[in-house]
């Protein structure tokens, strides 16, 4: 009893003006997600109001006292054809219109700046572009969307924040991306919403949406390269560059311009070069094998942290759009473990070839 | 022992025999069920306390009552012992048990043994899963997540999935014992379309307890075997897809809210329309939509993972099926309503109950909208939104179906009256006291509190007071039944074969029925819920 | 109860007649084939969504397996339940040593089998292909040839549901013993008759189950991909 | 008892028929024919397990009800397979991100 008096005394008063209801709308997103539930909150007291006064009236007006004797009726083929009508169509635009924000939410718009994400039990690390590392806070610039790519070291996450009214699972594996762009300065809860273990609920941080310049200030300050430079080094550290040359020459595809182009898999498939693959193909180099190079690549599942893989994947793509440095021929070929030459000329294009053209066309089918 | 040496008693189920033995080893369902109600109740009380500790923590946002790791336990327990060990078996098989075979005018379920099984099934799998709990607990929550579950818990996993895997097969056994029954049992007479609504709900119940909980035995055994022997099924470090777990997972355990909801509806079509002395109104759409809910159940569980990771389009699929079931509900709760139409509607307990029952449905299942609703349910999802839309529909629903539908039956089973008043008083506290809990938790969970928090940001706090308050009062409501249902047992007047003068051919027998029900198979001529003809002869009677 | 009548006595008391009772039993068994069916399929799934997903390491682990002695095992099991229609043929005619004699074989045929798959598990032993701290597959240039995208974790994957499946499948035969000693027994005591025979039918259709779902595991597990 | 009784010649054919299908499911197995392989071990899997049910577990001659039963628990599992294999199958659909983050980067 005395905790309970104590704990309203002192965490209860103090927080008794900041009594919200209602969360703050800080995302571009949060407008269309809180119309929609405007709609559904007043949809839901038309129904059960109906219904709880409907009982009511029925309850009262047909009571024994008053009706002693009840009256069969049967049932009634049209009400119940207009019952079964009317909320299906109020479903179906709710559906429509759902589906709609969904869409919105989980297609980034072109031009999103790109954080990346690993969760961990119970900690948020986040890897910008520019090179900041940071635990728990999140710096974002208002008014830039801002896609997030995420994954997990560990168990299943869920990186979640209310102002923006977004949420998505983070999962070991694999990347998965959300974005949101703000509209409000200020610091927003983040949280972690799938249970995670024990410091589940200590999985929390912020998210600080700054002005565009001090954002800018703030990613520019105090690093030490960036994030695709960080990256460069774990590409040099690991003997990547031994493979994967900038030339025709490597034992590995050239790696320059890959991301995002269409890839033409040994067995015939195509597929877009996105974050998950390029991490599948260091993590599991045999699962995908483009086309013209050999199962040879040794997996590095294991040997590599979640923050390094973060990137590598970084510099891969940074690679494609002239952002990094291209891989330095390091050692001579010939000192290799593994067997030298492609098994067929190599397909990928020469590093100096236009950006824009796809390393492989695609198949006409697809 | 002062009704065992009474001589005039009339031989029913309860005194046909004596001794531990004669329960432990009956092979009468109306025995078995009473075998569940302690069990089931014992349980009920466990999860219970579970969910006093957890809202007890909420008070404050600090995590200061327990750890951390505690905490998770407790939620998890809450949650497994609610779910598996109370409401699945709740309804059907405390009073589908005791009522379907009398319903359809027959002796026994159509397999005894196999109905004992069951229950003992119940017992090793609860056994288990409570020897789990005292002996290091488990914190995976009740889904049991991979690779949570598989690979970074430390508690006792395996044998609490293997405790809910051997209840599984309890439930197979009960759900299949259903069907059977309700298939080939049937008096003659008792065509389809005089059934009693209660039973096309079990049998729509039954349906999904066969059809779906052998998945999430299967899927139980695989993370059980992926710890045990280091199998890899849904190893991320293998290429195995944690969201294939969550797949197979949530085939039954989506499902699994229409096995607590619809016996729940079967309940409240039986009350409504015996405490408005009508039939009830469109009795084949109320039917068909229990059929309804089994079967396009089993299309939607993707819901649950909109934001898990799933595709785009999967998604889309999964939330419109997810709208085609809101369908049959909506028509249910307007046909309970159509029913109070031109009736004579007495106000006894179970009706009290109905009341409740179709409100908190109604809000339960128009929140269900909301998490239906794609975009939306990205935020809501995993937050205090869901938590409390869930026990809208199991609490407010489900329990309040099971109270009323004890409240209702507890003179067939016992042979006793239960105190109106503190019924009554109780079924006000259940409702209020509900509402108190659960409503500020869709408050809370909208400003973005996520479940499974031990601790919380401190401007949720109010609610959660709000909330915890709620629950002391719901608390009190539902230890009041238990209560005066103990002391009617002996005190409570004795109960008239048809205290509410009821139809049904449950009421046709003697209060407690004799161990094989019917002295004679009963020949059935009426439809269901034949009030008119009750009340000419109850009127004749009047005037004779 | 008491009747010294087999037709009366083996009427239980919440039965109309015998026809009931038997239909009863029927639809039951039948029933809960039905939740086999279910709780396969949860492992059915499991394989064809990896199958899709990891096709090619999928075959090259599937052509590791010899498969001479799934084929073996599959006319084996065939021929048990040939051997247990025609004890249900039997019972139904009242033949009582014809049942027992099927029965019998019934049994061995079903020992044979599990003899099988346990050489073959010792197979899987030796060649490291148990999933665990010890697996490891080795890509041999052969198979690398054959199949493109071989990932040794994901044969890992395969062969967790091959021991998962079969295991099930050999656990469920092992209950299958149980039930047909029993009927054993009881047919040696002559409790069976043409008018009452339903527990020998319900073994048979619990049997003929275990064939399928076999029916369906060897071109799953042995025959993905077999052609050079 | 009312069950129909099958002649033993019946059940011989189907255990010879099983046999040939096992045979020939092998041998199929050994060809290339592409995707067709999975096809035709399914359609001889299919075919195998329906002679078992229709003829060694009597399905042929039960009542109506068994053949729903039946019927409904593969319908079940088709759902539980299907269903399944449209998040699978669609999943790298939604990858078209990544195209739309490519031609950003472009235009910079």
């Amino acid at each position: 009893m005395s905790r309970t008096q104590k704990v309203l005394e002192q965490d209860g008063l103090r927080y008794m003006p900041n009594f919200p209801l209602f969360p703050e709308r800080a995302s571009t997103l949060a407008g269309h997600v809180d119309a929609l539930y405007f709609f559904l909150v007043a949809l839901t007291l038309v129904f059960s109001v109906a219904i709880a006064l409907g009982i009511a009236i029925l309850a009262i007006r047909y009571r024994k006292e008053r009706q002693p004797k009840p009256i069969q009726v049967e049932g009634s083929l049209a009400l119940e054809l207009t019952w079964t009508i009317i909320p299906l169509g109020i479903t179906m635009v709710i559906f429509i219109w759902a589906a709609a924000i969904y869409f919105y939410e989980t297609r980034p718009p072109k031009g999103a700046m790109e954080v990346y994400a690993v969760g961990k039990q119970w900690m948020w690390k986040f890897e910008h572009v520019e090179g900041q590392r940071e635990i728990n806070t999140l710096h974002v610039p208002l008014g830039r969307d801002v896609r997030m790519i995420m994954t997990s070291q560990d168990v299943i996450h869920s990186f979640f924040v209310p102002a923006f009214r977004t949420k998505a699972d983070v999962l070991p594996g694999r990347y998965t991306s959300v974005w949101f762009r703000a509209t409000k300065t200020g610091r927003y809860h983040l949280f972690c919403a799938e249970y995670c273990g024990t410091q589940h609920s200590g999985m929390i941080g912020e998210v600080v949406v700054m002005d565009p310049a001090d954002y800018q200030q703030w990613a520019q300050s105090g690093t030490d390269g960036s994030l695709a430079s960080f990256g460069e080094k774990a590409f040099q550290q690991y003997g990547c560059a031994m493979c994967h040359r900038a030339d025709t020459q490597g034992r590995g595809p050239n790696l320059v311009g890959l991301y995002g182009k269409q890839v033409l898999l040994d067995d015939g498939r195509t597929l877009s070069a996105d974050e998950t693959y390029i991490r599948e193909s260091i993590m599991n180099p045999g699962a995908k094998i483009a086309s013209g190079f050999k199962n040879i690549m040794p997996t590095f599942e294991g040997q590599i942290s979640e923050e390094e893989m973060v990137a590598l994947v970084a510099y891969v793509k940074a690679l494609g759009n002239g952002m990094a440095n291209p891989p330095a021929p390091v050692a001579n070929p010939d000192n290799g473990v593994y067997p030298v030459t492609p098994n067929k000329e190599p397909s990928m294009a020469a590093p100096n070839q236009q950006k824009s053209a796809p390393i492989q066309p695609k198949p006409s089918g697809k | 022992m002062a009704t065992a040496v009474q001589p005039v008693e009339k031989t029913n189920y309860l005194n046909a025999d004596y001794g531990i033995k004669s329960w432990l080893l009956t092979t009468d369902h109306k025995r078995i069920a009473l075998l569940y109600l302690a069990s089931v109740t014992f349980f009920f009380f466990i999860g219970g306390f579970f969910a006093m500790l957890i809202r007890l923590e909420l008070l404050t946002p600090a995590g200061d009552l327990m750890q951390a790791d505690t905490y998770n336990k407790v939620f998890t327990m809450h949650g497994v012992i609610m779910v598996f060990f109370f409401l699945i078996p709740s309804i059907p098989a405390v009073l589908g048990n005791f009522l379907v075979p009398i319903m359809v005018g027959a002796k026994d379920l159509a397999f005894p043994k196999i109905n004992l099984a069951s229950w003992y099934l119940y017992m090793i799998g609860g056994g288990l899963t409570l020897y789990g709990l005292i002996n290091g607990g488990l914190d995976t929550g009740w889904t049991f997540y991979t690779p949570f579950s598989t690979t970074y818990s430390n508690t006792n996993v395996s044998i609490v999935a293997i405790g809910v895997f051997i209840n599984g097969f309890s439930s197979i056994f009960t759900g299949l014992n259903f069907i059977v029954t309700i298939h080939r049992m049937r008096a003659p007479g008792l065509t389809w379309s005089r059934l009693p609504l209660f039973l096309w709900a079990h049998y729509a119940t039954a349906v999904i307890m066969v059809l779906g909980t052998p998945v999430i035995a299967i899927t139980l055994l695989l993370v059980a075997a992926e710890r045990l022997l280091h199998l890899g099924i849904f190893d991320a470090k293998l290429g195995g897809d944690p969201l294939l777990f969550q797949h197979l997972f949530w085939f039954y355990s989506h499902p699994a809210v229409y096995i607590m909801i619809l016996p729940a509806m079967g309940v409240i079509s039986e009350l409504v329309t015996c405490f408005s002395r009508k039939r009830v109104f469109g009795y084949n759409f109320v039917a068909l939509a229990s059929i309804g809910i089994a079967v396009i159940g089993f299309l939607v569980w993707a819901h649950h993972m909109f934001v898990a990771g799933i595709s785009v389009y999967a998604a889309m699929v999964f939330s419109f099926l997810s709208y085609l079931v809101a369908i049959p509900s909506a028509i249910k709760v307007f046909n309970w309503t159509a029913t109070l139409y031109k009736g004579s509607i007495r106000f006894d307990t179970p009706m009290l109950y109905v009341f409740g029952f179709i409100g908190l449905f109604t809000i339960g299942g128009m929140t269900g909208l909301f998490l239906a609703a794609l975009g939306l349910d990205v935020h809501v999802t995993d937050t205090y939104f869901v938590v409390a839309h869930f026990h809208y529909i199991m609490v407010g629903g489900a329990i309040m179906g099971y109270l009323g539908g004890l409240h209702f039956w507890w003179p067939k089973i016992t042979g006793r009256m239960y105190p109106e008043s503190w019924a009554k008083l109780s079924a006000l506290l259940v409702f209020v006291g509900f509402n108190l809990t659960f409503f500020p938790q869709f408050v809370v969970g909208f400003l973005g509190m996520p479940r499974r928090y031990h601790a919380y940001p401190p401007e949720y706090q109010i609610l959660n007071i709000l909330s915890t308050a709620g629950a002391s009062v719901l608390a009190i409501g539902y230890i009041f039944p238990m209560i005066y249902f103990a002391w009617s047992l002996r005190y409570g007047k004795k109960a008239p074969a048809n205290p509410w003068n009821a139809a049904g051919l449950e009421w046709t027998i003697p209060s407690p029925p004799s161990t094989f029900n019917f002295d004679e198979t009963p020949v059935v001529t009426w439809e269901a819920y034949n009030y008119d003809e009750i009340e000419e002869t109850q009127e004749a009677e009047v005037v004779g | 109860m008491s009747d010294s009548q087999t037709a009366v006595h083996v009427l239980k008391h919440h039965f109309r007649d015998m026809e009931q009772q038997n239909e009863t039993a029927s639809f039951g068994m039948w029933l809960f084939l039905v939740t086999e069916i279910m709780f396969f399929g949860g492992l059915f799934c499991a394989y064809l969504i990896y199958r899709v997903l990891y096709f090619d390491s999928f075959a090259a682990a599937s052509s590791t397996i010899d498969v001479k002695w799934g084929a073996i095992n599959t006319a084996v099991l065939i021929c048990s339940s040939l051997t247990m229609a025609m004890a249900v043929h039997s019972a139904a005619l009242g033949k009582r040593k014809a049942l027992v004699g099927f029965l019998v074989l019934t049994i061995i045929l079903g020992g044979v089998f599990l003899g099988i798959k346990g050489k073959e598990y010792y197979d899987k032993f030796e060649e490291n292909h148990v999933p665990g701290s010890n697996y490891h597959f080795i890509v041999e240039p052969e198979l690398a040839h054959k199949f493109h995208a071989i990932d040794p974790a994901k044969t890992e994957i395969f062969f967790s549901l091959y021991f998962i499946m079969t295991g099930l499948h050999a656990t469920h035969m092992v209950v299958g013993f149980g039930l047909l000693l029993w009927l054993i027994i009881a047919s040696m005591k002559g409790k069976f008759s043409p008018g009452y025979y339903s527990p020998v039918e319900m073994v048979g259709l619990y049997w003929h189950f275990v064939d399928i779902v076999w029916i369906w595991l060897f071109p799953l597990l042995y025959l993905i991909s077999r052609h050079h | 008892m009312s069950e129909h009784i099958v002649s033993p010649k019946i059940y011989v054919s189907v255990f010879l028929a099983l046999l040939v299908f096992t045979g020939l499911t092998y041998s199929i197995a050994l060809i290339n024919l592409g995707p067709f392989n999975a096809i035709v071990a399914i359609t001889i899997a299919m075919i195998k397990s329906l002679l078992v049910i229709l003829f060694f577990m009597h399905v042929k001659y039960s009542p109506k009800m068994t053949k729903v039963s039946i019927i409904s628990g593969f319908f079940f599992l088709l759902i539980l397979l299907g269903l399944s294999m449209t998040d699978y199958i669609s999943r790298p659909w939604a990858g078209s991100f990544s195209k739309a983050a490519q031609q950003d980067t472009q235009q910079r």
